[in-house]
């Protein structure tokens, strides 16, 4: 029952660039067939989008050349908190909510930031429930995340993919402006 | 890499590694798991590979995993040929050269050394590094390590992760020729159900009888899948695991799929961990080249290979059939068992699942046998289970224990005790399915069975300590959050009942919860236990069930009181220093007023919220400092000397009486009601001011000719000088309140004739009865009791204190006596039979005493006083004390050793400890604790007798001024309710307007501290010690406040 | 004897239910025997009197007056019924808690409207943030579903209140009225 | 012919075809086990949780329509504790969506509806969550109103096993999730609907439902479609259908 080759039914004239299509279906090819062959397929679809997000027109391409349905595809990309449907920030800015974090105040690190970045809590809807906010000039996203398995450093926050250790209130507003005012990390 | 296909090929691969592992010249290895890194291990691995190939030194530099003390790191192994390996901790960068320095010259680094290892057990292998190194700990000696026994961590932090011959060298891949040699895979499954190895993901399935299923399956296509999804909040050692030792993993997984039959392994692992998946990425490409993945394995025909996948981010997929539908492209919906995965599993073929840690105890047991496993643990769990300590624990790391071991081990051994000698609460194990365990049963053997009666789960190992700063319905509130956040949605209970679960636990958080909340909550709990589809939605209420069971009083304290003694449900309190203070003061409220140079309406609003605002300005042992945010910026704010120098500033002037006659105005009129009040010390007093601000007729009656209690004739003039007691006191008489001294209760005015004359009673005689110690030698004329001699000294009366006194206590009371009898011209040694942190004396007064001549003798414990032939004190023999197991109080219990000291002294003082003289109470039927305590409800302070109320020590045993005079405001405040049957508590305290908007920026100024008379000077007087703050240093401390208690937007 | 004071109360509701109370026909004059309607709008009584024994409450609490009103109600009577959908579930006044207040009264009273196009201020109660069913306000001694709910269930209730017995809606004669909707 | 077992359903003694599940069971000896989420004819998935029973010998309650009967089991469907936990099942239910049955078009016909009538819900305990959530016109014959939905998933498996069109799934996940049309387009601009009406037929409330029928008029028959499903299954190579 493992899902069809490469369907051959031909592309619908799809407003992906040519580029983006031969990205896809060589994808398809090298995961055919394999377990986890969806999940793997999105995240490197969505690890190469320069938002880190999913559009719509992506997943029905998707669904044309892969034989997967559409709805399934679109309720596997609701379903983890990892695929994003909207655009995110040039920077991410991610609090760890995890148990020994929140225990050392994690809480008030994600009140700081969000009040620093002038946010309001926005649930992306559809997918799952998670904390993810975009500030209105896209530089900036704000979003949570369950544990990232630092738990000796509590309280972590992860900025562009750099983990900081032990973060006071201070630290990490010194941290967020120094990229405000365009200081790359 | 060569191919390995033959036994001689092996052993080429394993003198390559060991060639590296133990090369013959220093080698240096950096703890690079993504903590280590995360701790800045990066730069110091730069600075290393920079200064060796700058200074061209002949030292090999590699990467290795974790040794498991994440609070140590950056660790850094070092390695001289012939000596032990030395483990460094906390390296940075600018130790690098020191350290170079001294391996160039052949000397071991012991500056930063934590410990050293001489030989060790890979279980596969052993490796004897060398000995020597006398003044650096063996790595069991070190606390952290000491009862740890690394079967699963066996390899983490002592070989390169990326480098397989390393592997191979300790013994790698063994067991996997061995098993494929002996060709008998039922074999194989015996060993592993006769070691009764249970899964380690947290359900404690037996592994054995899961494979023997999978076994059995006839298909020809089976797969055997690594659960690394590892989604528990608070758990991090399946990361550590795969991040410091691939290997072990892949050799594990290849040995289950030949001994089970399966031609598929695959690797689920969580997307949030890159390292680790890009080490098993690399792990299993060099498995590969070697011949031990692919086709025929080790040359033995055997076909079998791995995938990694990595999962998307959903704490459900951690669930066997979630994580099959999340690898069918589906998502991740557990679903109905039967079928069982292990005969209908991925794309309906038989799968067997394990969690990450049980593949690593494979290889262990195929090596060494059952009989060796089943040694360690508990006959029902055997093994070891790898736990991440942390949260409010000094040691955190990651912990491999035997099965069994009680969690106190873990707490305190281990884990060093609470952060900032905090008292620790509890632990919560088991991540978001598990439970959370009070202090009180950390006797609890940590095991599958042990922590199930608990209504807790061993779970993924997550064990977080929390203390007295952590509010339990917020945790259990926090895991519901998380659970209710991560549920599928495919069944109700889980997907509905925890958003309502959650929806109670909010509105309790924000004291609007009621009963009926409670009891839908709890009933609502086990339904969802009970009937959901899956683990995630059985397992989610158990932090509620067990915190509800276990801290009951927390959630009454949370709906009746509207209170969290924890200061962490923000809607409960102004703000956090004012949740914390025993009398509510609001604290942000007086700073502002003062920031704005508004004196006097500071003065009211301190009065008015804590009618003794200088004596508590100067005894008070200062709770809102552990609470103010501003430690989170650099230290708290010195709150309570800023309302004793708004105190202090008015009553000298001229403005106390007009500031006086302003306050007694403010009483409301007349009710008619008259009420007593036994005991005119702080608590008596502050339960007098309010009821007479309320309108009532107070008379307070006292057995002493003055007021104040232990204010007056406890405490020396030199902390409490008595002209400013008695400003305080007559502030009070002007609002109304009456005094009738030198009256002791029952003696002069029996309980029964209060009851006659009185509306209301409120007792507060507090602790004055020395607790007396069962010592030989007590009689001996020289020994006092510490209160009658500060009642002495404070009337006045002639002490008979010798040249050489001996103070017995830790207490304020001990300290007190200890700087009087220095003031009396004597010399004073302090015996103290635990460690200085567990003194419950305020820290600040037992270094003053230390300043001006004192002399403590910790951990040691009176064992006889010497009488001359007069019948006078000669001398005192005391015990010297070692700290031993930990008591119900989370302190080391002081065991003696048989060293006896001697001191010779011609006096002795016993201040340990004071309890309350409860004859008449026991006579007028009031009903007593066991402790000897009055007995009253939690909330209305009444006693089992109507009309009568108490309050202070007379209720919790000797405690502090400001938590006593909190409960003298609580019965005013219940009795006021009771008599008047209306709320007007509000109505008392007056409104002030000050600016609402936090400070853009907080001054800069660090914290104000108080001066001191220098030592010499005060030891020899009475007069006051401390100077208050000057006028601008107390304005500057007033704008460090951060002003927690505005919100943006109501709340 | 003494006859027992009955009350109903018409809060957010269409007195749908009230007209099921009035079509229990004949069974009224039984009721009318042991009991006295002393408020409600079928009685000219100002001011909920102390002291009654069983309220009947139409309609959810969707305003301050109602909230007032309830919060006063349940002081003064023994026994309080919800009776029908509205009280016991919201029912169809809830359908407005997914617009928030303000744009609610925006689209109805200014969009929706030719003349006067403002929201009525003087004389109407404010909106609460959700007309929520009795229940989420005070204690419900017993709630009897339907909309209306049948006058059959109606007329068992009441006799078996009177006659001092609390009404087992499982009673095999009223089972099968007793439903939502 | 299929080995017979022999089990108890509430004392009485049933002998029955082995791999049945215990609600088919029941259901052949007309034994009462309330289900929601249950159709004949289409996989089972255990969402709903109404169908639980205790099994003698078993410490957790196990849903009925996924467990299969065996030799010698004693099945318990009535007891306080099953009523008092299928009662919170339905109050959840209830309280999860806006469900208004005086103007629902499934008024009288609503499966939801009559259950709780007859395990006797009244009132609704817990507070309702007042989800604002779409309603769907564009199909030419249909309406999807998801205020009525309960997550049922039984439209997802009829369109998915025996339509083979798979227009319908489920997305988000937890309280936030929702019913959607493919990628999430809205059901009249589907690409793969052959508007056959099964999810229609099957959708146990008024959620998805047929234009032109007024309030208290949408009565439903599942019967046809479980028909179909059975001939289908029996005459296919039995594969295992989609399992959810």
């Amino acid at each position: 029952m493992t899902p069809a080759l490469l369907s051959d039914s031909p592309p619908r004239s799809s407003p992906l660039s040519f580029e983006e299509q031969d990205f896809i279906d060589r994808l398809i090819v090298q995961h055919r067939g394999r377990p986890g062959m969806l999940l793997s397929l999105l995240e490197a679809i969505q690890e190469r989008q320069p938002n880190k997000y999913l559009p719509v027109e992506v997943l029905d391409y998707l669904a044309a050349r892969t034989g997967i349905p559409g709805a399934q595809i679109y309720s596997v990309a609701t379903f983890y908190s990892l695929f994003n449907l909207k655009p995110q920030g040039e920077h991410t800015v991610c609090i760890c909510r995890g148990t020994a974090c929140h225990t050392r105040g994690s809480r008030n690190l994600l009140e700081r930031v969000k009040l620093q970045l002038g946010l309001k809590e926005e649930d992306e809807d559809g997918s799952a429930e998670k904390m993810c906010a975009t500030t209105a000039d896209r530089r900036f996203t704000v979003r949570t995340v369950a544990c990232f398995g630092q738990c000796a450093l509590a309280p972590v926050a992860e900025i562009d993919h750099s983990i900081l250790g032990h973060v006071n209130e201070r630290a990490l507003e010194r941290e967020v402006d120094a990229i405000k005012r365009g200081g790359q990390r | 890499m060569k191919r390995i296909s033959d036994l001689s090929s092996f052993n080429d691969v394993r003198e390559a590694g060991l060639s590296k592992l133990l090369p013959d010249r220093p080698r240096i290895a950096i703890g690079m798991g993504t903590c280590g890194t995360g701790n800045g291990a990066e730069s110091v691995y730069h600075a290393f590979a920079d200064a060796i190939n700058t200074r061209g030194l002949g030292m090999n530099l590699a990467r290795t995993g974790c040794f498991g003390f994440c609070a140590a790191e950056p660790l850094v192994n070092v390695y001289l040929p012939g000596k032990p390996l030395v483990i460094l901790q906390r390296v940075q960068p600018n130790d690098v050269p020191g350290i170079l320095d001294d391996l160039a010259s052949g000397r071991m680094p012991t500056g930063l050394a934590l410990c050293k290892i001489e030989e060790w057990d890979h279980i596969t292998g052993h490796v004897r590094f060398g000995v020597g190194l006398p003044e650096i700990p063996h790595w069991h000696e070190v606390p952290f390590f000491t009862g740890q026994k690394k079967i699963v961590l066996r390899n983490c932090g002592l070989i390169n992760p990326n480098e397989i011959d390393e592997y191979i060298a300790i013994g790698g891949y063994q067991a996997l020729y061995k098993v494929l040699i002996d060709n008998n895979p039922d074999m194989v499954i015996e060993a592993v159900k006769a070691a009764k190895l249970r899964g380690r993901g947290g359900a404690g399935y037996q592994t054995g009888i899961k494979w023997e299923f999978l076994r059995k399956a006839q298909s020809e296509r089976k797969y055997i899948i690594c659960n690394a999804d590892e989604g528990d909040p608070g758990a991090y050692m399946n990361r550590n695991e795969i991040e410091s030792d691939p290997h072990s993993l892949i050799e594990g997984m290849i040995i289950g799929g030949y001994v089970m039959g399966a031609t598929e392994g695959i690797l689920y692992v969580r997307a949030e961990y890159p390292l680790a998946v890009h080490r098993l990425n690399s792990a299993i490409e060099q498995a590969r080249e070697c011949g031990l993945l692919g086709d025929n394995i080790l040359g033995r025909g055997f076909r079998f290979d791995l995938q990694l996948v990595e999962g998307a981010g959903a704490f459900v997929c951690g669930e066997e059939t979630a994580l099959i539908r999340s690898l069918e492209g589906k998502a991740g919906r557990p679903t109905p068992r039967p079928p069982y995965p292990a005969e209908h599993g991925l794309y309906g073929c038989p799968t067997n699942i394990n969690n990450v840690e049980t593949w690593y105890n494979i290889a262990p047991i195929v090596i060494k046998g059952p009989g060796w496993f089943t040694e360690t643990g508990s006959a029902k769990s055997p093994g070891t289970k790898v736990f991440s300590l942390v949260g409010k624990v000094n040691n955190t790391g990651l912990v491999e224990m035997p099965l069994g071991t009680p969690l106190k081990t873990f707490v305190y051994d281990v884990g060093g005790g609470g952060t900032h000698g905090r008292a620790i609460k509890a632990v919560q194990t088991g991540g978001p399915s598990g439970g959370c365990i009070p202090q009180e049963m950390f006797d609890t053997p940590v095991d599958y069975e042990s922590l199930g009666q608990l209504g807790s789960i061993m779970g993924s190992g997550g064990m977080v300590v929390m203390d007295e700063d952590n509010c339990m319905v917020d945790v259990a509130r926090y895991f519901i959050e998380f659970t209710h956040s991560e549920s599928c949605g495919k069944c109700i209970p889980c997907r509905v009942g925890l958003d309502k679960s959650l929806y109670y636990l909010n509105r309790i958080t924000q004291g609007k919860g009621t009963e009926a909340d409670f009891d839908l909550l709890d009933d609502l709990s086990r339904m969802i236990r009970d009937t959901s589809l899956c683990g995630l939605g059985q397992t989610a209420p158990n932090p509620v069930l067990t915190t509800m069971r276990h801290f009951r009083h927390e959630f009454e304290d949370h709906i009746r009181a509207a209170r969290c003694r924890a200061g962490v449900c923000e809607d409960l309190a102004l703000s956090p220093c004012e949740n914390s203070c025993p009398l509510h003061m609001n604290i942000p409220r007086f700073l502002q007023l003062l920031k704005e140079d508004r004196l006097e309406e500071a003065f009211v609003s301190v009065v008015m919220d804590n009618p003794l605002p200088a004596s508590t300005g100067r005894v008070c042992q200062h709770p809102c400092d552990n609470r103010c945010r501003r430690t989170g910026v650099d230290s708290a704010v010195n709150m309570r000397e800023v309302h004793r120098y708004i105190a202090d500033a008015i009553y000298p002037s001229d403005r106390f009486d007009a500031l006086a006659s302003d306050i007694a105005a403010r009483r409301k009129p007349l009710t008619g009601k008259r009420c007593a009040v036994v005991g005119a010390g702080p608590t008596g007093l502050a339960c007098a001011f309010y009821l007479c601000m309320l309108g009532h007729e107070v008379m307070v009656y006292d057995s002493n000719p003055a007021a104040g209690g232990m204010l007056r004739y406890a405490l020396p003039d030199y902390r409490l000088p008595k002209d400013v007691l008695d400003r305080e006191v007559e502030l009070i008489r002007r609002t109304g309140v009456q005094f009738t001294f030198n009256t002791q209760v029952p003696r002069d005015v029996s309980l029964n004739d209060l009851d006659g004359q009185y509306d209301a009673v409120f007792l507060s005689i507090g602790t004055w009865k020395e607790s007396w110690v069962y010592l030989p030698g007590t009689e001996l004329t020289g020994v006092i009791p510490a209160l009658p001699f500060l009642e002495a000294v404070s009337k006045e009366q002639p002490v008979p204190l010798g040249k050489r006194v001996t103070v017995i206590g830790g207490g304020n009371a001990a300290i007190d006596s200890a700087r009087t009898a220095l003031r009396l011209g004597s010399k004073v040694t302090i015996i103290y039979r635990r460690e200085r942190k567990d003194m419950p004396a305020i820290p600040e007064e037992t270094e003053a005493a230390e300043a001006e001549g004192a002399e403590i003798v910790f951990l040691a414990t009176p064992h006889r006083i010497v009488g001359g032939p007069d019948g006078r004190v000669q001398a005192i023999e005391a015990v010297r004390t070692k700290l031993g197991e930990y008591d119900s109080s989370g302190r080391r219990r002081p065991m003696p050793t048989n060293e006896i000291i001697r001191f010779a002294c011609d006096t002795v003082i016993l201040a340990v400890g004071e309890t309350v003289d409860l004859d008449f109470a026991k006579a007028s039927g009031l009903k007593i604790k066991e402790s000897g305590l009055i007995e009253v409800d939690r909330y209305t302070l009444e006693t089992s007798r109507s009309k009568f109320y108490a309050g202070g020590d007379l209720i919790t045993g000797a405690s502090n001024v400001s938590n006593a005079m909190g409960y003298g405001k609580k019965a005013a405040r219940n009795i006021d309710r009771r008599l008047m049957n209306v709320r007007r508590w509000e109505e008392v305290f007056p409104s002030f307007e000050y600016d609402q908007a936090p400070p853009a920026h907080a001054s800069e100024a660090p914290r104000h501290h108080v001066e001191e008379v220098d030592a010499a000077q005060r030891a020899t007087t009475f007069a006051e010690a401390t100077i208050g703050l000057a006028p601008v240093d107390a304005m500057e401390e007033a704008c460090r406040c951060l002003r927690c208690d505005v919100r943006n937007g109501d709340h | 004897m003494n006859k027992a004071k009955v009350a109903t109360v018409w809060l957010d509701g269409c007195s749908g239910c009230h007209m099921s109370v009035l079509d229990i026909d004949e069974v009224l004059i039984d009721v009318l025997h042991k009991a006295d309607i002393v408020y409600g709008p079928l009685v000219d009584a100002q001011e909920f009197p102390e002291g009654v024994d069983v309220t009947l409450t139409e309609g959810a609490v969707s305003s301050q007056h109602d909230y007032k009103l309830i919060q006063q109600i349940r002081k003064r009577t023994k026994l309080l019924i919800a009776l029908g959908d509205c009280a016991v579930t919201g029912n169809v006044p809830s359908m407005r808690n997914t617009i928030p207040t303000k744009r609610l009264l925006e689209r109805a009273y200014v969009e929706g409207a030719d003349i006067h196009q403002r929201a009525p201020s003087d004389g109407v109660p404010a909106l609460l943030r959700h007309a929520v069913p009795v229940q989420e306000i005070v204690k419900v001694d017993l709630h009897l579903p339907g909309c209306p709910p049948k006058p059959a269930l109606i007329a068992f209730a009441l006799t078996e209140l009177l006659a001092g017995r609390k009404p087992d809606l499982t009673n095999p004669s009223v089972a099968g009225l007793v439903k939502f909707g | 012919m299929p080995q017979k077992i022999s089990l108890r359903i509430d004392g009485e003694l049933i002998h029955t075809a082995a791999g049945q599940s215990i609600l088919d069971a029941a259901k052949a000896h007309n034994k009462f086990i309330p289900a929601l989420c249950h159709m004949k004819g289409l996989s089972s998935v255990g969402a709903c949780r109404l169908c639980i029973v205790e099994v003698a010998g078993v410490g957790r309650l196990l849903p009925a329509c996924t467990t299969p009967v065996q030799d010698g089991m004693s099945v318990t469907t009535q007891s306080d504790k099953l009523r008092r936990y299928r009662r919170i099942a339905l109050e959840l239910l209830f309280a999860e969506r806006n469900h208004v049955c005086a103007v629902c078009v499934s008024n009288g016909f609503c499966e939801l509806q009559g259950l709780a009538k007859r395990l006797g819900v009244t009132n609704v305990r817990y507070p309702y969550t007042y989800p604002k959530v779409p309603i769907d016109l564009t199909h030419p014959r249909y309406t999807a109103d998801q205020n009525r939905c309960i997550l049922c998933s039984r439209c997802v498996r009829v369109c998915a096993e025996v339509e083979g069109a798979h227009v319908w799934e489920i997305s988000g996940r937890g309280v936030g999730s929702r019913l959607v049309c493919e990628l999430n387009r809205s059901w009249g601009e589907s690409t793969n609907c052959t508007s056959c009406g099964k999810c229609v037929q099957s959708c146990p409330t008024g959620a998805i439902a047929e234009k032109g029928f007024a309030v208290e008029e949408m009565s439903k028959r599942t019967d046809p479609i479980s028909r179909l499903a059975t001939l289908r299954a029996a005459g296919s190579d039995n594969k295992p259908g989609v399992i959810l």
